[in-house]
């Protein structure tokens, strides 16, 4: 039973508020780009084993989205995040790296 | 016998007597009693019979482990099987019956288990009953069924006479126990001035130390909780619950508590259960330990019991279990058990301690002082009795059984093997353990708590639960724990507690120590389940070493106790048996709940009519009293159709068709969505989430589109009107509104958040009236207010105005081919505009209709449905609304994916409709056949029915179905088949639009 | 081996059971093995199984790093069925089925298949076509199917509440010959038959890397040393990305909790399977006497074996209301899962980019009532390149739009 | 045309608090960038009541603000001014990008009066009810069981929910259960 911090209305929000999105930072791919791009836009997830960029939103709150950075398996938030960001802020992935030294992550653009 | 002792018990009031049954026998006990005690009272040892063998079984331990006995408790819509009788609470009026035993629990015919339990060895099923085949079914699978389960089903049309609730709760600490230990810890936390809660499963607080006794800072251990107690009372920050058992930690600090309001007043007010959800900052876990069993021949013959619950009978219930008890242990605790029977008068003829100390210890010394013979290094080789215990036959520990050296006769036998701590709220969310070697048992590995969302441990162990069995020990750590738990190590020091020194402990898992098989064979680990030393060495022999599989394959510490007294014996004899380390063999996985929770309990408040919601439009009750059939489309209530006296369920619907077709209808179309799109980019935002372009409509006009999802399939049609330059108005599915809403949310907030777009979801702010067949016009015209003229308000335009005074705004959209007006008016108005056209529209023959028309009148006219023509897997094109795929935009949502190989296969099934060569209706979902096979030997199919209905219009069936080149072959008769796969239905692929193809109905 | 019998029970229980054999080896990883199979839960022994049985393939090794059966083989709610919508589903759903009728026999090992039957609750009109179409798919599929009527699902079921004051039950979907398996003896009943057949299940082995040459595979890393092969098998559902990260690709996968309960044992009052997707719940109650129940999954990747207790509560929620009487037991234990969720929530059995490695995943929250089919189809596309069974799940479907959606009729994928 | 009709017709239960159907409430939402003047403005013109802060409710008697998200408000106003308010606004908002829309029939709301109002809420909802976790003139957006509600304490003995107009019965439904006599948990 999680719990995150909703940074667009402060509150801590229970999990049976939150409504999960899936991966976060992926790049829209649409007409004019290749199967593969597109593919993997729609289906190829990093389904990491450890820290993971998500998207949630506050459904049963304030109502918007957000981001969290989220291990998978010890479930730790290294932090939340507003929706309207391209790349995960530096403090989230230092606190990241000092738990996981050498965590690699994907290209964000 | 065992009965009541004539003074004492700490817990009972003799002054108010309470009768009960057992198994319609009429019985009486104490206030204060719990069922087991009262039936110990009463002599009544034999308390159910076990899983597998039938045996007779007693009572052995006296809270939550105890895995004998259960009975069925309360009758009718009050019945529970399984109840526990050590945890239920004896009130006047009770009734219980023992489990599992036919005819009688005397007399148990399954009871023959017992004798064939050679040939039933753990999972000696897995090797038998294979042949013949069938016999599984129809012979050896009914057999056991019948005889596995345990309590009685509750009768078929039981329905619970109880209610539940749920609470949440917020708490900077959670203190889960309210022995000594969670009293004191509680304290030291309550004093830091943060929210405290502190549960505690049973009525009572204190816990082990006022049975076991010792003195705290100079007073009496009951005196010193009596003061915990009043302290914590006179704290505002501290809540105390007591029947409420910590009942599973998660991950968070989320943790689940489960208090039993009434289950011990069953006639007060209000709910039975409460399910406390928790967030917790810190949680203790301040849950106790548990007294193991020793594993000697005859074990589970009723009459032995757990040494600490022959005690806890004694002080707290004033039983005696018998007159004379033998003692058997490995540790000196069990010899408070003996002074205690001793102090009562009660005769204990014999210690039988499998050590050989050097020297007494403090507590044997007092025993032998009291006269009490002690037998060092010996074990017990059999208990003798069957219904119950008449003996025990004594050998040399050191042995291998059979050497019997003296039969000693007695009624009771009290056993102790050392004690677990209660780790599994610890253990839930995935705190890890160490094994002590010196004490023999798994403790919580401090350095590997549960983690919670900030990477911080957020459980902490206090006391026995904590490996601490002295009760300075239990203080000391009380105290650390609390410092754990809030930070502050800056507390006062731990009370000083005065207790017996004690010896160690030798591990003890089978008595005697080298027991022979057919010892083995008879020491009983799981007592519930009927798992035995020697199971657990098969299961080793046969290859499952690894814990979980020696757990599943015997089914040890399976059963409704969950293993708490036979875990870790059992995996003692399999680290034996596999000649491993007891920490390498490890535990098996704890889990919620730690005793078992209710149902009702779970659901909590959803039940009946509060069950989910149910969504009601402003004009729901006008429905429901005028003989609406509902239908539930997600949380709403649609009318299916509305009744007329005497009608049947087709017939209404036929005459709503038809009436609507020659004269008037009304719907309520409350349901649909209606979002309000706003900012300059508004249409840019729409020619990205529909299929066609909405950026060209001019304000006043309105607009059918179509959405797909990035991955090309149809996901929601509706009417768009643009209301002013800035602002659309998107229709959505009556299921589509808030997935719609929160798709353009969605988008907006997390990839366009730069573009100037503002969405609102109204559907709930109107009511929405389709107003529909020849005579619409005339009804508004005639309740009168604004022009409704061809000219005025032409087909897919919308006007505000007023009808009849009130604002209303009509849109002139058409779902039914026929002239229509959708009017939606705020809801608080809805009402009274119903009303107003029902009885102005009195002379043009209006009817209101129901759903199951309005699907019908769409399919006349070919219009898709979403749902039915589309089901997830089809895009526009397979529709044939090519029309509404714009060709001009660059993007839109599911245009990269159309372009997909799949996607742009020549040979997808198309749309088209389908007319039954002999006029019927075609089933739903039936699918056309095709020739051959493919390479799995299914039927090749060629197409399917979408939708389907008996036209009244028309007098016949018309359907539309997806068929492949279906648009190219019109006129070419294909063959459905029904649900045997032979009888075939032939149909004829036509035009979709039956009815009206120029749409001149809705045009006039 | 010795085979097992009423007589073997007999004879052995004269000599107080000493004399059984192991009913699997536990060797030491040889060097290098014709097939290795990654992952000891049923599909991945069901697949070294047909290896053997169907293609003489024996030279085989099953890496577990667990305890063999432990992943959710062991902790699901063992349902089997093969009412599928879709063909390519139907038909290797129904071998499936078709092959647990015989499994006891085959592996003369008791996997307690019970063919008592499912039902499917059709609660609303759309349930109602949905279940209807799924009849029609099923008549031409060859998979036996029935549409019912309440007074039938009564008469079936009698602790069901018809009308339940929001979802009146207005029929359902039935399949007679579906029904239940003892979930743990399918693993070890696969496990004792690949032993036999001289195949190690080498169980405590975790492989940590895959090797390769030459975009070939050329075995695996293990923490018990490297081990060669020609050909590998990734068959570790939940971990299905994690393992294809070692080989070099990545998948259309999610890994999700998904959790199940049990009552307390009671004595029988349910004799067939009854699902009800519209209000999510399922039940069935097993020979033990347990009421087994499954609930939801978590819309987030989740490795631990937990999952989120609303899930919990929303099903026991829903089957209170479907079964009234359930309100008074009480729920024993409760626990959970890692399933790998593919884009279109069907299975994938494929040859992958690395050359001689083929992935089994995907199962997602179905997989058990597949894997004598399963087994068998993979079985054959890694003998042969190519199995009509397997051919509609491979990976490139995703890229061409080719998607096997059951959702379509059903909804819950059970 | 006649009286607005709410959806349950101010219905009321007596238990644990007093529950009762409140009259129909103007309700507005305004959406736009809540630091821009004409927002502001149009907000305080028709909800009487200054700017409230984050999770602010900002109430005096039926006109005031509440902080919905960081880009929305919900003005209250009487119900029959309310389409005269939002003309107004949306006058004062011409040049703004914002959106004014009027949901006052789309909502129902309910008054908690009683010593109990924060446990009552708390059995339905996973907020934090206590006073530490929800003071008094704090708007709390969560859900209600099974649907999303809004709820603030005017004080300590009364509190005020908004939730959906289509609910209105379930939730009040909801209330009759968790107000029941003899569940009074007695934590706050
Ligand atoms: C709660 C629940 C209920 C379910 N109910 C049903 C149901 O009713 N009916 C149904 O048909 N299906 C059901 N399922 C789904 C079904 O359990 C699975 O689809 C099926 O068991 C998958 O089998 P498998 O062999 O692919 O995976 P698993 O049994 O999970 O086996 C995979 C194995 O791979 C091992 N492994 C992973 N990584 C490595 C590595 N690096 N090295 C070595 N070994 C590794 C794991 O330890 C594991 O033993 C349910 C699932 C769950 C969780
Ligand atoms: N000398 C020994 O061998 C020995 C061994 C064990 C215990 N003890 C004695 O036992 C006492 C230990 O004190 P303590 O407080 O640690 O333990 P305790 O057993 O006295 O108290 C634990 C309390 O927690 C409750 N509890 C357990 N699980 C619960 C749950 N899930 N939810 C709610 N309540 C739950 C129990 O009902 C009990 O009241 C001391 O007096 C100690 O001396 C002695
Ligand atoms: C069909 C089925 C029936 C089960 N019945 C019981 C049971 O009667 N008692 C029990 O304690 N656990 C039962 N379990 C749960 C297992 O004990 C165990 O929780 C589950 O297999 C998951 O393993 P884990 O908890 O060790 O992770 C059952 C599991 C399944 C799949
Ligand atoms: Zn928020």
């Amino acid at each position: 039973m999680l719990t995150l911090h909703c940074p667009n209305c402060g509150i801590q929000a229970d999990e049976t508020e939150l409504a999960p999105g899936g991966e976060a930072h992926l790049k829209r791919y649409g007409p004019g780009s290749s199967d593969d791009e597109f593919h993997s836009y729609l289906f190829t997830r990093e389904n990491p084993r450890g820290p993971h960029f998500e998207r949630w939103r506050h459904a049963a709150g304030c109502g918007k989205w957000f981001l969290a950075a989220r291990d998978t398996v010890t479930l730790e938030v290294y932090g939340t995040y507003p929706a309207q960001t391209l790349e995960p802020p530096q403090d989230i992935k230092d606190a990241i790296t000092a738990k996981h030294p050498g965590w690699q992550w994907r290209e964000f653009s | 016998m065992s009965t009541r002792l004539a003074t004492g018990g700490r817990l009972i009031d003799r002054s108010k007597q309470q009768s009960f049954t057992f198994n319609g026998k009429r019985l009486t006990g104490c206030a204060g009693d719990t069922l087991a005690s009262a039936l110990l009272a009463n002599d009544q040892m034999l308390m159910g019979r076990s899983f597998k063998y039938h045996r007779p079984r007693g009572v052995v331990a006296s809270g939550a482990e105890e895995p004998n006995a259960l009975v069925g408790l309360g009758t009718g819509a009050r019945f529970e099987p399984n109840q526990r009788a050590t945890t239920t609470e004896l009130f006047d009026g009770l009734s219980a019956t023992s489990q599992n035993h036919w005819p009688s629990l005397e007399f148990d015919v399954g009871a023959v288990n017992t004798k064939l339990a050679r040939f039933l060895p753990a999972g000696f099923y897995y090797k038998t009953f294979m042949w013949p085949r069938s016999f599984w079914k129809h012979v050896y699978e009914p057999v056991i069924r019948q005889s596995a389960g345990l309590g009685k089903a509750p009768d078929a049309e039981t329905r619970d006479a109880d209610t539940y609730e749920h609470f949440y709760a917020y708490v900077d600490h959670l203190v889960i126990g309210g022995g000594i230990a969670g009293l004191e810890t509680a304290k030291r936390l309550g004093e830091t001035g943060a929210r405290v809660l502190l549960v505690e499963q049973t009525a009572h607080w204190g816990g082990r130390a006022p049975v076991d006794g010792g003195e705290v800072e100079g007073q009496p251990v009951t005196e010193y909780i009596a003061g915990l107690l009043a302290a914590l009372n006179a704290m505002e920050n501290v809540t105390l619950r007591s029947r409420t058992m910590g009942a599973g930690i998660y991950d968070h600090g989320y943790a689940l508590a489960y208090e039993r309001l009434s289950d011990h007043a069953p006639t007060t007010q209000g709910p039975r259960h409460r399910l406390w959800r928790i967030r917790a900052g810190q949680i203790v876990t301040a849950t106790g330990a548990i007294e193991r069993p020793l594993s000697f021949a005859g074990n589970d013959i009723p009459g032995v019991m757990l040494a600490s619950a022959v005690r806890d009978y004694v002080e707290n219930w004033a039983i005696s279990p018998g007159d004379r008890t033998v003692i058997v242990t490995n540790n000196d605790d069990a010899y408070r058990t003996a002074l205690v029977l001793k102090s009562h008068g009660l005769d204990v003829p014999a210690i039988i301690d499998a050590r050989v100390l050097p020297t007494d210890s403090a507590l044997m010394a007092e025993a032998r002082a009291k006269g009490i013979a002690i037998h060092q290094g010996h074990a017990i080789d059999h208990v003798m009795g069957t219904k119950r215990v008449r003996g025990v036959a004594i050998c040399s520990h050191a042995g291998e059984g059979g050497a019997v050296i003296e039969e000693i006769p007695c009624e009771c036998v009290a056993m102790s093997g050392g004690w677990s701590p209660v780790v599994h709220l610890w253990s839930h969310c995935g705190g890890k353990l160490n094994w002590d070697q010196a004490n023999a048992m798994f403790r919580p590995d401090l350095t590997r708590a549960p983690t919670g969302d900030k990477g911080q441990a957020f459980v902490t162990p206090a006391g026995a639960a904590n490996g601490a069995m002295t009760l300075g020990d239990v203080l000391e750590d009380a105290v650390a724990a609390a410092e754990r738990a809030s930070g502050d190590t800056r507390t006062s020091d731990a009370p000083k507690a005065v207790v017996a020194v004690e010896a160690p402990l030798a591990p003890v898992w089978m008595m005697p120590q080298g027991a022979s098989i057919k010892h083995r064979m008879k020491a009983w680990l799981d007592y519930q389940n009927d798992v035995k030393v020697s199971d657990v060495q098969l299961a080793a022999r046969e290859g499952f070493e690894s814990v979980e599989h020696a757990k599943r394959y015997t089914t040890l510490g399976m059963a409704t106790d969950q293993g708490k007294l036979s875990n870790i014996n059992g995996l003692a004899i399999l680290s034996g048996a596999l000649g491993a380390e007891i920490p390498q063999v490890g535990t098996t996985t704890f889990r919620p709940p730690y005793t078992p929770i209710s149902m009702g309990a779970i659901a909590g408040e959803a039940r009946a009519e509060i069950f989910q919601p149910i969504r009601k439009t402003p004009i729901h009750d006008w429905l429901d009293k005028n003989g609406a059939e509902w239908e539930p489309v997600g949380h709403w209530r649609r009318p299916y159709c509305i009744k007329q006296a005497g009608e049947t369920t087709e017939q209404a619907v036929h005459r709503e068709v038809k009436n609507t077709r020659e004269n008037l209808g009304l719907l309520d179309a409350s349901t649909l969505g209606k979002l309000i799109v706003k900012g300059k980019d508004a249409g840019k935002f729409l020619d990205m989430l529909y299929t066609n372009m909405m950026s060209t409509l001019k304000p006043g006009r309105c607009r059918y589109g179509l959405m797909c999802n990035e991955n090309g399939f149809l996901m929601d049609d509706g009417v768009v009107a643009r209301i002013d330059e800035d602002t659309f108005l998107c229709h959505t599915t009556s299921g589509g509104a808030d997935h719609i809403h929160a798709h353009m949310e969605d988008w907006l907030q997390c990839e366009w958040w730069d573009w100037d777009v503002y969405v609102a979801n109204v559907t709930e702010q109107y009511g929405q009236i389709a107003v529909v067949g020849p005579n619409a016009r005339k009804v508004l015209e005639a309740i009168g207010g604004m022009d409704v003229s061809k000219e005025a308000l032409t087909f897919m335009g919308w006007a505000d105005g007023e009808l009849a005074g009130i604002p209303v705004r009509v849109y002139r959209i058409s779902f039914s081919g026929e002239l229509s007006y959708e009017i939606a008016v705020k809801a608080s108005y809805a009402r009274e505009l119903w009303d107003l056209l029902m009885s102005v529209g009195k002379q043009f023959n209006v009817m209101p209709y129901g759903t199951e028309a309005l699907h019908i009148m769409r399919a006349e006219k070919g219009f898709i449905m979403i749902g039915d023509e589309t089901d997830g897997t089809v895009i526009p094109q397979d529709l044939n609304l090519h029309w509404a795929i714009s060709k001009k935009k660059e993007d839109f949502m599911g245009k990269r994916a159309h372009e997909r190989a799949d996607m742009a296969r020549e040979d997808r099934w198309k749309l088209v409709g389908l007319e039954t060569v002999d006029g019927s209706v075609l089933p739903d979902g039936a699918y056309a056949v095709g020739e051959g096979t493919n390479a799995n030997g299914q039927r090749n199919v060629i197409g399917r029915v979408t939708s389907t209905y008996h036209s009244p219009t028309l007098g016949r069936g018309i359907a539309m179905g997806l068929v492949l080149h279906g648009p190219d072959r019109m006129g070419e008769v294909i063959r459905f088949a029904k649900t045997d796969g032979t009888t075939m239905i032939d149909a004829k692929i036509v035009d979709p639009v039956f009815y009206d193809k120029d749409g001149e109905m809705q045009n006039v | 081996m010795r085979s097992y019998s009423a007589f073997a029970v007999a004879r052995e229980a004269a000599r107080y059971h000493m004399g059984w054999e192991r009913a699997w080896a536990s060797p030491e990883p040889k060097k290098k093995y014709e097939v290795i199979i990654i992952g000891a839960g049923g599909h991945g022994l069901a697949t070294a199984y047909y290896l053997g049985k169907n293609f003489g393939i024996t030279n085989v090794a099953v890496i577990e790093k667990g305890w063999l059966g432990g992943g959710n083989t062991g902790r699901n709610t063992t349902i089997i069925r093969s009412n599928y919508l879709q063909d390519p589903s139907a038909a290797i759903y129904e071998k499936a089925r078709s092959l647990y009728e015989t499994m006891s026999q085959d592996l003369n090992y008791n996997v307690m298949f019970s063919p008592r039957g499912v039902m499917m609750l059709a609660q609303t009109q759309h349930e109602i076509r949905g279940y209807q179409r799924t009849a029609h798919a099923n008549a031409l599929q060859g998979v036996t199917t029935e549409w019912i009527s309440p007074g039938r699902v009564k008469e079936l079921v009698p602790i069901i509440n018809l009308d339940g004051p929001r979802y009146p039950v207005l029929g359902a979907l039935w399949q007679a010959r579906a029904g239940t398996a003892r979930h743990d003896a399918v693993a070890w009943g696969y496990a004792r038959a690949c032993s036999d057949m001289g195949m190690h299940v080498i169980q405590k082995c975790e492989v940590t890397g895959v090797r390769q040459e030459g975009g070939k595979v050329t075995g695996v890393t293990t923490t018990r040393g490297d081990i060669g092969c020609d050909k590998l098998g990734i068959v570790v559902a939940g971990h299905s990305g994690h393992v294809a990260d070692m080989a070099g690709f990545r998948l259309p996968v999610e890994s999700v909790a998904l959790q199940a309960l049990v009552s307390e044992p009671i004595k029988p009052c349910m004799d067939v399977v009854v699902m009800a997707n519209t209000v999510h719940g399922y039940m069935s109650q097993s020979d033990k006497g347990e009421m087994v129940i499954g609930g939801g999954a978590d819309g987030y990747n989740n490795y631990t074996q937990r999952g989120s207790f609303h899930h919990i509560e929303e099903t026991v929620r829903a089957l209170v209301e479907t079964f009234p009487m359930i309100s008074r037991l009480k729920m024993l234990r409760q626990w959970g899962g890692i399933v790998d969720m593919t884009g279109d929530r069907s299975p994938i059995l494929s040859k992958t980019p690395l050359e001689g490695c083929f992935i089994n995943c995907g199962w997602g929250t179905g997989g058990f009532k597949a894997i004598p089919g399963s087994g068998w189809g993979m079985a054959e596309l890694m003998a042969k390149g190519q199995s009509p069974l397997t051919d509609a799940f491979s990976l490139d479907r995703f890229k061409e739009g080719r998607f096997i959606d059951e959702s379509v009729a059903a909804g819950v994928a059970h | 045309m006649s009286d607005p009709v709410n959806a349950l017709g101010g219905a009321r239960f007596d238990g644990l608090v007093t529950i009762s159907e409140l009259p129909p409430q103007g309700m507005i939402t305004l959406r736009g960038d809540l630091s821009a003047t004409a927002v502001k403005n149009a907000a305080t013109g028709v909800g009487g009541r200054d700017m409230p802060g984050q999770r602010e409710a900002k109430t005096i008697e039926d006109r005031g603000i509440l902080w919905m998200s960081p880009d929305e408000l919900m003005v209250l106003c009487p119900y029959h001014e309310v389409t005269v308010a939002v003309e107004s606004m949306n006058a004062l908002l011409k040049d703004t990008h914002a959106l004014v829309v009027d949901v006052s029939d789309a909502r129902a709301s309910f008054e908690l009066r009683g010593d109990g109002v924060r446990e009552v809420l708390a059995k339905l909802s996973p907020a934090d009810l206590s006073p530490e976790g929800l003071p008094v003139g704090e708007l709390r957006r969560s859900r209600l069981a099974q649907v999303p509600a809004a709820f603030w304490l005017h004080s300590e003995t009364r509190a005020q929910v908004i939730c959906f107009r289509s609910v209105a019965e379930y939730v009040f439904n909801l209330f009759k259960t968790s107000a029941q006599p003899g569940s009074a948990v007695g934590v706050f």
